[in-house]
């Protein structure tokens, strides 16, 4: 609609610091690290410029540029953003930065590091704006490569298998996407979401499909399951769903806390995100075939990796089993969307608050487990790396600040109301009660172990009798106050006033769950 | 005066506010905080007065008025919030705002030493505007939300004196074991709100307790043949039994103890335990919702009055064998709580109310009395080193008798004896059952014995607070200065002014709800109620009466007989009880085993899930992965095998076999003329025959 | 009164006594001379044959022979330089010495 | 004009023969004169005809009485071709900077061979085509049994003996047509529009192709390449593994497939679910694919690593081909040229760049060296040549890949799946390489190389840049050369292949 291409300039904007620090790099780690900040910052800014013009009123896609790129694969150059899209954009762009402040502890080779954190912002940018299979995948796959060398470079001591598991595992989910893609491409000559997903509604998708695809092997029932379960394991690889996580804790543990912030806050999103654009409504049928098992699956995810959480030693691991669980519940919901198609008043009410809960629960998510990846970022430039669950204890005598800000984004996480966790985890299990009473009702075992390590964090790092080691651990200094100041008040703002986000999110939901037609 | 309806939410507002500002001070900001939060309160407590006549303004009217206001957006409908003011909410406001106001008064004084002074007023002060927000709440999503609040505050004074590794371990307990009942509360208002497509109580004619919704759910039935309505409110009961600590949650509430005594009396005797007993009064019309006109109470209300019968005795048995002052009272509380319950369930709402406000009034009265007890013996707790306290602390003396004699149910004059007196005589009448009746007569003998029991280890006899300290059950190790050899002393007015005004309410409180002017029923009922002697000739009024009375005296008869009439040597004497019945007096003591039990079976149970789920990640997940990859790479080194040994040397094989061959034949050439000339002869031989052979032919 | 006959049996028996004498002697000359033998052998044969043949009157059985005898000639010259020079090269005559063509 | 591009290269060749011994800086700069100017050529002649329709470049008459023309032509197919092979030709003088021993016949042979390969990707009729193949095999053994490195003649040899058998077969395969055909002519449409018998088709078919397809590196006749590669001087490898191997696929398709369509139509019996010999040969790509990749996994030298990829890679060439659709074909021919840069820049990498100096290609001791640090631009440039040759979207295999397997689900779904494990482990071969060869292991003792590596020179640079410019070029608007593919598979030439499944 715009003639200006702003999303353009904003995915290239990273692109250009990265480039920038490359090349000026020589000017010394201050520069660096402030220049980065400014980047990410110009960011968010044309963001929030993006948030500002975006009219909540019609929620349908928006800043739209659209460019013929490959005719003879059907291949346009279309980006435009819709509030899903947005609120997305939105939670990147605020937590790069906090990442680039979390990554303070970064002493070698520090230029590299701070563009190949702006290099995966540029990714996530054109992977939440992309319409296009083809460049979406371009941006997809991109991701991959800077994750892959911040673990590999300045991970922890298991990196290089971590970070090549990460690596491996992730590909495996995408070849499997593309190929389904390809399959797709070749019956309908679409690269389109857009396109498909409207296909997909009008029920012409799958039987171009299986004509195009004469598989004489499989029935057409098993041939469309097929297509679909390659799309859904490049997403359920990213998320991740049980039992494709394995990659998820090494990986999070390994790495170093800043990019630990931008996988679990940004691109552990770029799955749910893959749900609920493309797989959603181009296979929804598919997923409803398959709905049972794959509702296990989701409560599986969630109580499971509430369990290993409760069983791990290192805070890290702790937090990326949480994160686990989170993006459990937005599974949850999105699998209770498949459920039931057609246009009952009731069921359509309760699909709209679980999608709402699924946007919200996404950007809370981001926000609280980067805060408290953050969080243990400070604890480990305080205590020289160590961040084990037994390592301190007591310590709110001597840094009662900082023990009372982890507190609340702990409280946070743990979804206690007036805090953000609390309403998108409500309207989730609002929505899939009615839609999947028995499968949310198991899911609710998870809320109570998040419960538990929750406060056995708190019990044992902060309460207690001081750990005499940490007898002269220093509290938060005042910058590292003002610059929290914001991520926690967000938290209450959003706990207290959801409706800033779902205000504007409200209609892109209402258009997505009417489109969830099969 | 109905402007207070619309700005009803200053009540909590306030309270959280100053809690707010109280969390940006620092820690030398005591005066300041302290300040804050009694002004908060005290201007909330005004505004509470002004809903109170507001309601009784509106009693003519007698519908409820409610404030309800858009949250957020999802699809095409709004989440509404809202609070209203109705008896109810009315008379809980007052109650709360005025204990907590006398409490934050009296912790004042006991606070006084601790370094974290304004952490503690700002967390009370956020208690308590939750609690009160849980009062007004007009919305079960407001209410839930401001529960949790308060269970985090509760948490978060439980552990205190975080540095004590009991009372965090226990605030951790308090917190989880609630959210038990909690999450049973989220699925049961998930539940309603699917149902009914609200969550407003009231909302002129839409709202989820109006009559609309309740038929609607009444008709329809579950899985398991309940009704709808049913499942629901058994699964908030849940959430209400956590919090209330009913038997089986009510491990929490003993440990709680490890908070300060003016937490204890604010949140775990007086308003926060209570809360349970509210909320199920808050949706009595949901809990005895019928299909049509069943004679017979719900299974809703059957399930509350046996919860309630059962605590009630359970927990009256295991205070008789206690010794750690505040448990016995906590223990007490739990029973008490079983009442309201069992009240609720077989009287309705206002039985059960009557009961709580009592109560909340002579229970925080005992624990500020306990508190300013500990306060004078420098934190001492075990009331068998105790004693002799009646001359040394003669206010706290008088005030504590008062609760006692309150919470026993001491004919007439005490409140305690009323609102209890009120629970029997509608156990009697129960149409289901009368076992809940004499659990209940049971239990008041119990109260009975054990708070004369108390009272004569803490009063009687002469201070044994000199003696050794010896190793106890739930020994709480001291906060305040180590124990000092120096006799306890009374303690300052902060502290004592409170007791007494709390004393005066704990008598005279119990007229406004006696059978012969039941002004407080009738009030919550929204009738009208004038004064007649002739009520107490109603039916079986005056029977229970007498009947209840008598067991009273048993209970104080058997105390005396007891603990009175020789009064305890020595901290190492055992038990009377003991040296009777040892074996009972030990299992009573360690609460019929079940913390044990629980940690024996459930935590353990959960705990090895998670070593499980650990176990499974690490090695058959992540494992099964592994294994492929190694399965793949075996694969490839079979196939560079293959390649070196079977593709590469077959081509190399091929061409040394040429050069073989061509050896072979070589070998034929030997280089000597004559074996060629030879070979050549032979040749013309054969030449030779073979012409003569055709010329022969 | 002599015949063909005898001339031929005469030609054979020295053809005989020359791939004897080439076949057996270890000698290169010998065997050379086993050689000329068997061409003075040839040589009779022509001549008899010319005799006792249809047409005495043309010379075709001369001609032939003394072709014949200049190839022998020329033949027994290369022969015996190279007989030489393989003396030269291998101090000795004995062909059994001489397997350079040996596979 | 486009014909100058074989000229030239000769000229060229006799012009570094001409050059006083020893002067090796002016046969460099000779050699990159002509390289330079052959792209030139190529490249503007691609701007002039965007069409990618078939043009006659030069006809005359060569040998009337056989009916053998001189034919030069080009189409889109070859003037594709004829690209990479003047891109590989400049990079890979520029990354031979450093040759210093006899360079005046080293740069001779290599311009040799680039004018051979010109003239294969030209030639349009058959007996030409067929001399300039055989011309290609010259100096290639030359090159590599003189500037060789590790078992240099054996690897020749290998060479040199495949080569041999599969132009003996083509030849074969060709006298038969040319004799069945009878219509003395040589020429490839003439005989394209001759009706060979179904019969005689499904036999001289595996002929030829096969013929080809050994140049191709097609399983299991794939043995001489990595041999080879790793035996090859680093230009000579980048040109065989870069234009060599494409001239078999070429071959493939514009001889035999031309030739002979019928002889891919079914047997009309199934010999273990095969039914004709396109599937024989699609599942020999699969398994080369496949193979290649699993044996790349676990050499131990790094340049075999890069030998087997590319067989790997040309395996999705061939499999392209005999998908036999038209976006299966034109991705085929995009992969020819995605594979021959990338192989370039990966053999650059690794023989130049690491082999050049550390004078070592086993992991285990690279992985000591932790190069990433000592050499990081040869790091960058393999991490990105890895990026692009495992498929990363963004890179030219990508698209070539993509196509393929659109092309590859239409005609073999089933494989299509197991082309997916491929990809897979392409991956996993590529990144295990990269961390072994440039960041050192957990747990290894770092060993610095000593004495310390010279730098990476200008050349290396610019040749790196070119190649990488190249990829990601046709990596993001590959439109730049299907624009002209997919005219040239529409064109009549390919009539016979249109029939069936082709769309």
């Amino acid at each position: 609609m715009t003639a200006f291409p702003w999303l353009s300039l904003l995915t290239a904007l990273p692109l250009v610091g990265a480039l920038v620090l490359l090349a000026f790099g020589g000017l010394g780690k201050l520069f660096v690290r402030f220049s980065a900040l400014a980047f990410s910052f110009a960011a968010l800014v044309l963001t929030l410029f993006l948030w500002h013009n975006f009219d909540s009123a019609s929620g349908s896609l928006q800043f739209q540029e659209r460019i013929s790129w490959i005719p003879s694969l059907s291949v346009e150059y279309r980006v435009a953003i819709d509030g899903l899209g947005l609120l997305m954009l939105l939670l990147t762009s605020i937590v790069v930065p906090i990442a680039i402040i979390a990554s303070c502890r970064i002493q070698e080779r520090v230029p590299l590091y701070y563009s190949l954190v702006l290099i995966l912002q540029a990714c996530l940018f054109g992977t939440f704006t992309s319409l296009n299979f083809f460049h979406w995948f371009i941006f997809w796959e991109l991701s991959l490569i800077p994750a892959f060398f911040l673990i590999r470079l300045w991970g922890g001591p298991r990196r290089t298998s971590a970070a090549t598991q990460f690596l491996v595992y992730t590909m495996v989910g995408s070849v499997a996407m593309l190929l389904s893609f390809l399959a797709i491409f070749l019956a309908t000559h679409k690269f389109d979401f857009i396109d498909l997903a409207a296909m997909a509604r009008n029920g012409q998708l799958m039987p171009a499909v299986i004509d195009k695809l004469d598989w004489r092997r499989f029935s057409p029932g098993h041939l469309a399951l097929i297509v679909f379960s390659g799309a859904l394991l490049g997403f359920a690889v990213k998320v991740p769903l049980f039992p494709f996580h394995t990659w998820l804790p090494s990986a999070y543990s390994e790495a170093p806390t800043g990019t630990t912030i931008l996988l679990t806050g940004a691109m552990s999103k770029m799955g749910v995100y893959g749900f609920l654009r493309i797989l959603l409504p181009i296979f929804g049928a598919q997923m409803q075939v398959v709905l049972t098992p794959l509702l296990w699956l989701a409560v599986a995810t969630i109580v499971f990796s509430a369990y290993a959480a409760l069983a791990q030693k290192d805070l890290k691991r702790i937090f990326a089993y949480s994160s686990i669980n989170h993006l459990g519940y937005c599974l949850l919901a999105i699998f209770a969307l498949a459920k039931f198609t057609g246009v009952d008043t009731f069921l359509t009410t309760q699909k709209y608050a679980a999608m709402n809960g699924v946007f919200l629960q996404m950007f809370n998510h981001g926000l609280t487990a980067a805060t408290l990846f953050w969080f243990v970022a400070m604890l480990e430039k305080r205590s020289g790396g160590l961040r084990g669950l037994d390592d301190f204890g007591g310590l709110r005598k001597v840094a009662p600040v900082f023990s009372g800000l982890m507190g609340i984004a702990l409280f946070s996480s743990l979804g206690l109301p007036g805090l953000n966790g609390f309403i998108g985890e409500f309207l989730i299990f609002k929505g899939s009660f009615p839609l999947v009473t028995w499968a949310t009702s198991l899911a609710v075992i998870g809320l109570l172990m998040t419960a538990i390590f929750v406060l056995g964090i708190l019990q044992r790092v902060f309460s207690g009798p001081l750990n005499r080691r940490w007898a002269s651990l220093p509290d938060l200094t005042v910058g590292e106050r003002i610059v929290l100041a914001p991520a926690i008040g967000l938290m209450f703002v959003l706990g207290l006033y959801p409706q800033l986000v779902l205000g504007v999110v409200n209609n892109t939901v209402i258009q997505l769950v009417q489109q969830i037609k099969f | 005066m109905t402007w207070i309806v619309p700005n009803l939410w200053l009540v909590p507002a306030l309270p959280m506010l100053a809690a707010a500002i109280g969390a940006l001070l620092r820690r030398r900001g005591r005066i300041a905080a302290a300040t804050l939060a009694i002004g908060s309160m005290a201007v909330s407590f005004l505004l509470s007065i002004c809903a109170l006549l507001q309601v009784l303004a509106n009693r003519s009217g007698g519908q409820i008025l409610t404030f309800n206001f858009r949250w957020f957006q999802f699809g095409n409908e709004w989440l509404k919030l809202g609070w209203m003011l109705d008896p109810l909410t009315a008379i809980m406001l007052v109650m709360v705002t005025f204990v907590g106001l006398l409490i934050f008064i009296y912790s004042v004084g006991y606070m006084a030493h601790d370094e974290n002074f304004t952490r503690f007023f700002c967390f009370m002060a956020l208690f308590a505007g939750a609690m009160l927000g849980v009062v007004i709440s007009n919305s079960l999503l407001l209410l839930f939300m401001c529960w949790e609040i308060v269970g985090l505050t509760s948490y978060l004074l439980i552990g205190f004196w975080y540095n004590k590794p009991e009372a965090a371990a226990a605030a951790k307990k308090a917190f989880i074991t609630t959210r038990i009942g909690d999450l049973a509360f989220l699925l049961g208002m998930v539940w309603l709100y699917a149902k009914t497509g609200t969550l407003l109580f009231y909302d002129g004619g839409a709202g989820c307790l109006e009559h609309s919704a309740l038929t609607q759910l009444v008709a329809q039935s579950t899985a398991i043949g309940l009704a709808a309505s049913t499942g629901i409110a058994l699964l908030i009961f849940c959430g209400a039994a956590g919090k209330s600590g009913q038997v089986p949650l009510h491990v929490w509430l003993p440990d709680a103890m490890e908070g300060p005594t003016p937490v204890s009396a604010l949140i775990h005797a007086a308003t926060m335990v209570a809360a349970g007993v509210f909320l199920i009064a808050r949706i009595y019309p949901l809990m005895s919702a019928h299909a049509g006109a069943a004679l017979t109470p719900t299974v809703a209300l059957q399930v509350v009055t046996w919860v309630g019968a059962i605590t009630a005795l359970f927990a009256a048995l295991i205070a008789v064998a206690q010794f750690d002052i505040k448990r016995i009272l906590a223990y007490s509380t739990i029973s008490q709580l079983g009442y309201m319950m069992m009240g609720l369930g077989v009287g309705g709402v206002a039985v059960g109310m009557f009961h709580l406000i009592t109560h909340a009034f002579f229970k925080s009265l005992l624990f500020l009395g306990a508190g300013s007890v500990i306060h004078g013996c420098n934190g001492e707790q075990d009331i068998r080193r105790m004693g002799g306290l009646r001359r040394l602390m003669p206010i706290t003396f008088a005030a504590y008798a008062v609760g006692m004699l309150a919470l026993c149910g001491f004919p007439l004059l005490f409140s305690g004896f009323w609102s209890k007196d009120d629970i029997l005589r509608s156990a009697l009448t129960w149409s289901v059952s009368r076992v809940p009746f004499y659990m209940g007569a049971f239990g008041a003998l119990l109260t009975a014995f054990y708070m004369t029991r108390q009272v004569f280890y803490v009063f009687g006899g002469s201070s044994r607070l000199a003696e050794p300290s010896r190793d106890l059950l739930h020994n709480s190790h001291a906060t305040g200065p180590a124990h000092a050899s120096a006799l306890p002393r009374e303690s300052p007015a902060v502290m004592t002014v409170p007791l007494v005004i709390l004393a005066a309410f704990a008598m005279l409180l119990g007229f406004i709800g006696t059978p012969a002017w039941p002004w407080f029923q009738s009030f919550l009922d929204g009738t009208h109620t004038t004064f007649a002697f002739s009520a107490f000739s109603g039916l079986n009024i005056l029977p229970v009466m007498i009947s209840s009375s008598l067991l009273v005296f048993c209970g104080l008869g058997l105390g005396w007989a007891f603990y009175g009439h020789k009064p305890i040597e020595s901290s190492q004497a055992s038990d009377p009880l003991n040296t009777i019945q040892p074996s009972i007096f030990s299992f009573l003591g360690h609460a019929f085993y079940v913390d044990t039990l629980y940690s024996a079976t459930i935590i353990r149970w959960n705990t090895g899930c998670s070593r499980v789920c650990d176990w499974l990640d690490r090695w058959v997940w992540n494992g099964v992965v592994q294994t492929v990859s190694y399965f793949v790479v075996g694969i490839a080194h079979l196939d560079d095998f293959f390649d070196t040994s079977i593709v590469n040397s077959g081509f190399d094989e091929g061409c040394q076999g040429v050069s073989r061959s061509g050896q072979i034949l070589s070998l034929l050439q030997d280089g000597q003329v004559q074996s060629y000339m030879r070979i050549i002869g032979c040749a013309l031989i054969v030449l030779v025959i073979f012409l003569l052979w055709g010329a022969k032919v | 009164m002599s015949s063909l006959q005898d001339y031929l049996l005469l030609s054979s028996l020295l053809f005989s006594i020359g791939f004897a004498g080439a076949l057996i002697r270890r000698n290169a000359i010998l065997v050379l001379v086993g050689i000329e033998l068997m061409l003075n052998a040839a040589n009779l044969n022509f001549i008899a044959f010319w005799r006792y043949g249809p047409a005495p009157a043309a010379l075709t059985g001369i001609m032939f022979t003394i072709f014949s005898i200049s190839i022998a000639a020329a033949e027994a010259a290369v022969g015996l330089g190279i007989i030489l020079a393989v003396y030269r090269h291998f101090r000795t005559t004995d062909l059994n010495l001489m397997n350079s063509l040996k596979g | 004009m486009l014909a100058w591009t074989i000229y030239i290269s000769f000229l060229g060749a006799a012009g570094v023969l001409l050059l006083p011994r020893g002067s090796v800086a002016s046969a460099r700069i000779l050699a990159l004169v002509t390289a330079v100017a052959g792209f030139g050529i190529a490249f503007i002649y691609f701007l002039q005809h965007r069409t990618g329709a078939m043009l006659t470049i030069v006809r005359i008459p060569w040998v009337p009485t056989l009916g053998i023309e001189y034919h030069l032509a080009a189409d889109g197919i070859s003037l594709t071709l004829i690209l990479l092979t003047g891109i590989i030709a400049i990079t890979g003088i520029l990354f031979s900077w450093n040759i210093e021993e006899r360079a005046n016949e080293f740069f001779a042979f290599y311009l040799l061979l680039i004018g051979a390969v010109y003239g294969v990707f030209l030639s349009y009729d058959l007996f030409l085509l067929f001399v300039f193949y055989e011309i290609v095999i010259i100096p290639k053994y030359f090159l590599i049994a003189i500037w060789g490195s590790t078992r240099r003649e054996y690897g020749a040899m290998k060479l040199a003996l495949y080569s041999f058998v599969g132009s003996a077969m083509v030849l074969i395969g060709l006298i038969a047509a040319y004799v069945v055909a009878g219509a003395k002519t040589t020429s490839l449409s003439q005989l394209a529009q001759f009706p060979f018998s179904p019969h005689f088709q499904i036999y001289a078919f595996p002929l030829v192709f096969v013929g080809f397809a050994i140049l191709a590196g097609m399983w299991p006749l794939h043995t001489w390449a990595p041999t080879g590669h790793v035996a090859a001087p680093t230009a000579a490898s980048m040109l065989l593994a870069g234009v060599v191997m494409k001239l078999g696929a070429y071959g493939c398709l514009r001889v035999a497939m031309v030739l002979f369509p019928l002889g891919l139509g079914p047997w009309g019996v199934h010999v273990l679910g095969l039914g004709s010999w396109r599937d024989v040969f699609a599942l020999l790509a699969v398994i080369g694919i496949i193979y290649g990749a699993l044996v790349a996994l676990v050499q131990k030298d790094f340049k075999f690593v890069i030998g087997y990829s590319s067989v790997s890679h040309m395996g999705f060439v061939l499999l392209g081909l005999m998908t036999l659709n038209q976006i299966g074909i034109s991705g085929a021919v995009l992969q020819m040229f995605s594979h021959g840069i990338l192989a370039g820049l990966l053999f650059a990498v690794v023989g130049r760049m690491v082999y050049a100096r550390t004078h070592t290609r086993d992991l285990a001791a690279l992985n000591a060296m932790n190069l990433h640090k000592v050499i990081p631009f040869a790091a960058v440039t393999f991490i990105i040549a890895g990026m692009a040759s495992m498929g990363l979207p963004g890179f030219s295999g990508f698209v070539a890949e993509l196509m393929v397997l659109i092309g590859v689900w239409r005609a073999y779904p089933l494989l299509a799946l197991c082309v997916g494990f491929g990809l897979v482990v392409g991956v996993v071969y590529i990144w295990r390489a990269m961390q072994k060869a440039f960041f050192i292991g957990a747990g290894v003792v770092p060993a610095p190389p000593n004495p310390p590596l010279p730098p990476i020179a200008f050349p290396e640079r610019l040749g790196a840049t070119i190649l990488i410019a190249a990829s990601v070029l046709i990596g993001l608007y590959p439109q730049v050369l299907l624009n002209v593919i997919v005219p040239a598979l529409n064109s009549p030439l390919f009539d016979g292949l249109r029939k069936g499944s082709w769309q």
